[in-house]
């Protein structure tokens, strides 16, 4: 199968320290696959740079086939990426519902109309709620989200991105912040979102019950490199990562 | 144009220069170091002027003595305005809009005290004894008092310089003017930072209203003129930049006077266009400082 | 509610209720005139004189009995000196309070905004302070009245006295500095045609155009000197004087150039802002003088408002006090403050004894032009502390006939052309 | 909820369609109409300056270049055309306005926050001075006078329910667009506009559509201004006409769609009282703005409306 998400050779600086240094990779389509790494190992670097967010300074990044490393944020978000943050991010004094529609109205094109209440957008509308319920938030709608725990303002930001219809979704620690039985909880919803929406998923963690529990593959970053490749259980079991990062946690 | 004349409009363009960069010196450190934008500096600067008046013309105070005045009550009368009002909005959604209202409504309540205590009268100060002659440099004939400006603004930039570069306090304020949360973290007081930096801010306003008082009239409502060219200062130097308010002052007072000298009819736009010119091309002022927050 | 709100609550009540407490009208057999006077910036002070001279002479005629059993009053409103905000307090004046005349303003722009006013309701308005001419000439309207003197007539004495300059101490350059703006521009054309029409042959060797309000002339100062004008003519007003002499008299300009500020250079408040510091021997002039005429009248009016508010009065003062005996000299021959047509024939023509008259002359308004014609004295600055903080005030006075400075009869049109 | 808002839109229409269109008959004298003029022509450009500020986070400090133009466009057709075009000349000031709006909008926007305003402010002050020193074109500080519109305009009642009729259709509209997708993104962008780029929306972009918006309305009321006070002047584009109605939007709560209309209201009357009674307005104008932004920066809407939350059930939202 051809790969959604390919890295060639990805390389950025900051100052004089590489955040990245030469990461390839390739992602298959469909797939739900996790990077880990210590602290500082440049893994929110990479979502950054595959958003467009920064720009590599070397290397190319293929998005569908289609060479996306100029591209800016916007244009990659149309092309169907979406993506959620380790901090969470959504839009506070809006209700729920709103924040969620206002994602269905932008993949939708519809939000350079001026005169149409949001109300009169019945179909984006309906998908709101329809994602809402799948994340479990169909009771909150019409909340503000500043009042919402922490755990729904992560599955919120979810939400939004899911909201996009995107091809691939990236998430960034879903579960951080949250108590075992939230993670627990969370792990589930995000197996479960995969499926029911035909996602290819990428998601950052350091919670390792979640990595093991639902990737395929499992990457992992150290000092802005990428040191191993695999399914968890290669991974789990490759002495280079044990010394470098997982370490006493599984010894 | 002979050498001479071009030399005296040169010494005219360092003398506007001087006076501008002292007040926008101050707007520009408590921008760059507290991320505040003080509206009302202008006023801190009147309010100078005032006081030199007060310590001069009712105390017959000695004029550096009232320099001095004037400078310690603009410091104070800006830490009150810091502590009691500014200090309550930090952190508020929209923190920016708010500073610019409340400072707003600092002029026009500092406007109105000042009326209330000095009455509307136009104010001003003789220049201090030994300095009200004229000096001969080069052949030319420069009022010394006018010297005497020009060389404290120097002072200025080279004690300015040291204690940003050399001193403890200085590498405060320039990681402040980086990240204001992470002082908090390296064991210092925050707020009280900022009260003291917005004390030293306005105390450099209302030193520059000292000094320009013997130049000058002051009346109620002074201030406003004087910000906004100090506006135009910093946004051609870079918010928040030392230096650049250093560079655009002597930019802004040498285009002025040259303009004088050669188109004296469009004189008074030149000030506007070479701003115009400098947002077109470089926004964010000549030194960009500081991350600015690019959506 | 928390305590902050419930602080905040009764602060905003306190303001509300202080702003309240303060009573506008009493209810009587009135004459009420509207002001609009700024009280705040840069012409604060003119308007805060004029109030203070109105209401002194509103009290000399009401301590008198008043003006045919009226009583006068004056109520005044900052005008802020925007003629969009006046404009608004104007119509209110004359159609919610019911005024009889609109009275003042220091800025020009004002005044051009509340003749339209005057004309459109068909109120008398009695202009005592701003400057600009075109209120008499091209945008005359049948119930404006100036009560004191004019750029032009200003610039006429000036032009009179470069006149008799060249005769005894010959000059040929001239440069002229002023405010960018309508009032400074006007001065430096009325001054230009009037040296032409008298005959004078000049150089203009320089024009300068500082901001109104400018901080800082250093550069035009040194730029001056390099054109080595004989004459300086200035066309500054209040603070911008006193920051331009400062800032050039150590140059050594005043020694090379002759100084010349003919319209408000000669203002109390120059004198009082620059104390000693004030150079000797600048040619000035203002449309009143605190020492001069000595007439007894001048002599009781200053006293009497330096008694009342503790200092000693700008020559807006003087025109706000002409102002209001005017509109009583006016009502005492109708009879009525009520009967706008018949006001405006005993204004046209009016003869009224004022402070700045000097002996055997008394000025009058001109019935074509509505514009007052009075005298015109130039003079130098000289030593005199009789009139504190001032150390310098005017003397070897020059006097200007009332008759020699008034338009010739084409200078409307001209404007108009124009 | 979308019923309660409904209803709180009819409060606000119903009150204002008769407290306003009642004015000509109530009124004691031609000083009244002409004072709900102004409210209704200052309320409107508050409420389209609040789409800017309020809505999209955009302190601008200086949309008085937009009303000031739209006043001389009208002041200068007027004087040199005559008073027929008075009507196309607001239309003038407008499309002035927009394309202007376009221009500088592209430089201004590039920055955000802080620098954002100080550029906004930087411009006005630029079209002041250029309008002040070009006396020959604009008469420069003595104005222009007698702007007079012509026909049956020229009737003051008339002239009043024409303004009257344009401030409903164009507060109409600006409450269709903040309840619009446009609406809700530019919300979005005030309180996130990170997150609105990663929705794949161009965050620059709205921001401009909304500045020509606002500036738009700004040109209006400056062009129907004329009209009231039959006089312009320079001090149109100075920095403190912006400031006016920042007041007027903070006053009322810039958090509500309405509060900066109910802010216009309180302003020009405070104005009216306070103007009449004492010569330090501007001392008691700074301290109600004190008081505004420190301890109820929600404004007076927002205030009652937090109150009334409080003791009815439910909970109440911010917009």
């Amino acid at each position: 199968m051809e790969p959604i998400l390919e890295l060639q050779n990805v390389t950025k600086s900051f100052g004089g320290l590489r955040v990245t240094s030469d990461v390839s990779l390739s992602v298959a389509q469909g797939s739900i696959s996790a990077i880990i790494g210590p602290n500082g190992a440049g893994k929110t670097t990479i979502f950054n740079q595959i958003t467009g967010y920064l720009k590599p300074d070397s290397g190319k990044i293929f998005f569908c086939g289609q060479d996306i490393t100029e591209l800016n944020t916007r244009d990659i978000v149309t092309l169907g990426m979406a993506r959620a943050f380790q901090v969470t991010s959504f839009f506070p004094e809006e209700t729920v519902l709103d924040n969620v529609r206002v994602a269905c109205l932008s993949q939708k094109n519809k939000t350079r109309n001026l005169l149409k209440g949001v109300d009169d957008f019945k179909d984006a509308t309906d998908q709101a709620h329809k994602i809402l319920s799948s994340i479990g938030l169909e009771k909150e709608a019409d909340r503000p989200a500043f009042e919402l725990a922490h755990g729904d303002q992560k599955l919120l930001d979810i939400g939004i991105a899911l909201a996009l219809q995107p091809k691939l979704l990236l998430l960034d620690e879903p579960t951080s912040g949250m108590s075992p039985d939230e993670r627990l909880l969370t792990r589930n919803l995000v197996k479960k979102l995969w499926k029911e929406f035909n996602l290819t998923l990428i998601f950052i963690e350091h919670d390792m019950d979640t990595v093991f529990g639902i990737a395929q593959t499992v990457r992992v970053l150290q000092m802005g490199r990428l040191l191993a490749e695999g399914s968890p259980e290669e991974i789990r079991n490759n002495p280079e990562v044990i010394t470098a990062y997982l370490g006493e946690e599984v010894l | 144009m002979d050498i001479s004349f071009i030399a005296m409009q040169f010494l005219s363009g360092l003398m506007m220069a001087t006076l501008l960069f002292l007040v926008a010196s101050g707007l520009t450190l408590i921008f760059g170091v507290g991320n505040v934008f003080n509206f009302a500096h202008g006023s801190f600067y009147m309010l100078g002027a005032y006081l030199a008046y007060q310590a001069v013309s009712v105390w017959h105070a000695n004029f550096w003595l009232s320099v001095l005045v004037a400078s310690v009550g603009a410091g104070i009368f800006g830490m009150l305005a810091e502590f009691l009002f500014l200090r309550r909005i930090y952190g508020r959604a929209e923190e920016g809009g708010f500073q610019i209202l409340l400072t707003y409504s600092f002029i026009l309540v500092i406007d109105d005290l000042v009326k209330l205590v000095w009455g509307t009268e136009y104010k001003s100060l003789p220049r201090p004894t030994g300095l009200t002659g004229t000096a001969e440099i080069f052949g030319l004939s420069i009022p010394s008092y006018n010297l005497a400006i020009i060389g404290i603004g120097l002072v200025i930039v080279v004690i300015a310089w040291l204690v940003l570069s050399r001193t403890r306090s200085g590498r405060i304020a320039r990681a402040a003017a980086l990240d204001r949360e992470m002082l908090g973290s390296l064991g210092i007081n925050v707020p009280l930072t900022m009260t003291v930096v917005f004390g030293i801010a306005t105390a450099m306003g209302g030193f520059a209203g000292a000094l320009a008082a013997p130049l000058r009239s002051v009346s109620p409502g002074a201030g406003i003129e004087v910000i906004i060219d100090s506006l135009i200062v910093v946004v051609i130097g870079g918010m928040g930049n030392f230096w650049g308010a250093w560079l655009g002052a002597l930019i802004l007072g040498e285009v002025n006077s040259f303009a004088v000298a050669t188109f004296p009819e469009w004189a008074s736009l030149f000030s506007y266009l070479v701003m115009v010119l400098t947002l077109i091309f470089k926004p964010e002022g000549i030194f960009a400082s500081r991350k600015i927050r690019r959506i | 509610m928390s305590r902050s709100k419930y602080f905040c609550v009764m602060a905003l009540a306190l303001v509300a209720a202080l702003v309240c407490s303060i009573p506008v009208y009493a209810q009587e057999k009135i004459i009420k005139i509207g002001a609009l006077y700024p009280m705040t910036g840069r012409a604060g002070l003119y308007g805060l004189d004029s109030v203070d001279a109105a209401e002194m002479a509103i009290e000399e005629i009401n301590s008198k009995g008043g003006v045919n059993g009226y009583k006068l009053e004056l109520t005044n409103t900052d005008s802020k000196a925007k003629p969009d905000y006046s404009v608004m307090v104007a119509k209110r004046y004359i159609t919610q309070d019911k005024t009889h005349f609109l009275f003042g303003v220091v800025s020009s722009a004002v005044g051009l905004a509340l003749t339209e006013v005057s004309k459109q309701y068909k109120k008398i308005f009695i202009g005592t302070d701003h400057a600009s001419t075109q209120l008499t000439t091209d945008k005359f309207q049948p119930y404006y009245f100036r009560v004191s003197n004019n750029t032009f007539q200003s610039m006429a004495a000036g032009a009179l006295y470069l006149k008799e300059l060249q005769q005894t101490k010959p000059w040929e350059t001239i440069a002229y500095i002023g405010p960018d703006y309508a009032y400074g521009h006007d001065q430096w054309q009325e001054l230009k045609y009037n040296l032409d029409r008298f005959g004078v042959k000049y150089k203009s060797v320089g024009e300068y155009w500082p901001k109104l309000f400018a901080p800082d002339y250093t550069a035009f100062i040194t730029s001056i000197i390099n054109d080595k004008p004989d004459i300086l003519v200035a066309g500054f007003w209040g603070g911008d004087t006193v920051a331009f002499i400062k800032q050039a008299q150590p140059y050594g300009l005043f020694k090379k150039t002759l100084y010349f500020h003919p319209d408000a250079g000669g203002n109390y408040e120059l004198m009082s802002a620059m104390g000693s510091e004030l150079p000797e021997g600048l040619v000035l002039s203002a449309r009143h003088h605190n020492n001069w005429p000595e007439t007894a009248l001048n002599k009781e009016y200053v006293e009497k408002f330096f008694k009342r508010t503790g200092r000693y009065p700008t020559y807006a003062a003087e025109g706000a006090y002409a102002g209001i005996y005017a509109i009583a000299e006016a009502v005492k021959k109708v009879g009525n403050p009520d009967d706008t047509e018949a006001l405006v024939k005993a204004l046209e023509g009016l003869k009224i004894q004022l402070p700045e008259d000097p002996e055997g002359f008394t000025s009058y308004i001109d019935p074509e032009t509505h514009q007052i014609v009075q005298v015109q004295a130039i003079g130098l600055t000289k030593p005199n502390d009789k009139f504190p903080p001032a150390k310098m005030m005017l003397g070897d006075w020059k006097i200007y006939k009332a008759e020699d400075l008034l338009p010739p009869k084409d200078y409307a049109e001209r404007l108009k052309k124009k | 909820m979308k019923k309660s808002l409904f209803n709180k839109d009819i409060i606000f229409w119903g009150l204002f369609v008769v407290v306003f269109g009642s004015v000509p008959f109530l009124k004691q004298s031609d000083y009244h109409l002409m004072l709900a003029n102004s409210i209704l022509i200052w309320g409107m450009f508050a409420v389209a300056f609040n789409m800017l500020f309020g809505v999209t986070g955009m302190l601008s400090f200086g949309q008085a270049l937009y009303y000031g133009l739209g006043a001389y466009s009208v002041g200068l057709v007027v004087k040199n055309y005559g008073p027929s075009l008075f009507l196309p000349a607001i239309g003038l000031g407008v499309v002035l306005a927009v394309i202007t709006s376009i221009l500088v909008g592209l430089l201004v926007i590039r920055l955000s926050g802080v620098y954002f305003t100080v550029l906004t402010l930087a411009f006005g002050q630029l079209a002041w001075q250029i309008t002040f020193r070009w006396y020959h074109f604009t008469g420069g500080d003595d104005g222009i006078q007698g702007i007079m519109p012509s026909g049956v305009l020229e009737n003051h009642t008339v002239y009043y329910y024409f303004t009257f009729v344009l401030v409903i259709l164009a507060i109409w509209f600006l409450r269709r667009v903040a309840n619009s997708p446009m609406g809700l993104v530019l919300r979005c962008i005030r309180q996130n506009p990170e997150r609105v780029r990663f929705l794949g929306r161009r965050v620059r972009r709205n921001q401009l559509r909304i500045y020509v918006i606002s500036s738009f309305f700004a040109a209006l009321a400056g062009g129907l201004m004329t009209g009231v006070t039959n006089s312009i002047h320079p001090d149109m584009f100075y920095w403190t006409t912006s400031g006016e109605v920042i007041l007027m939007a903070v006053l009322g709560g810039i958090g509500q769609f309405f509060g900066p209309f109910i802010g216009a209201t309180v302003i020009i009357i405070i104005q009216d009282v306070v103007g009449a009674r004492t010569e330090y307005w501007s001392l008691i104008i700074g301290l109600i703005m004190m008081v505004m932004v420190l301890g109820m920066p929600r404004g007076l809407v927002g205030e009652i409306r937090g109150l009334k939350a409080r003791f009815a059930p439910g909970r109440m939202s911010r917009g």
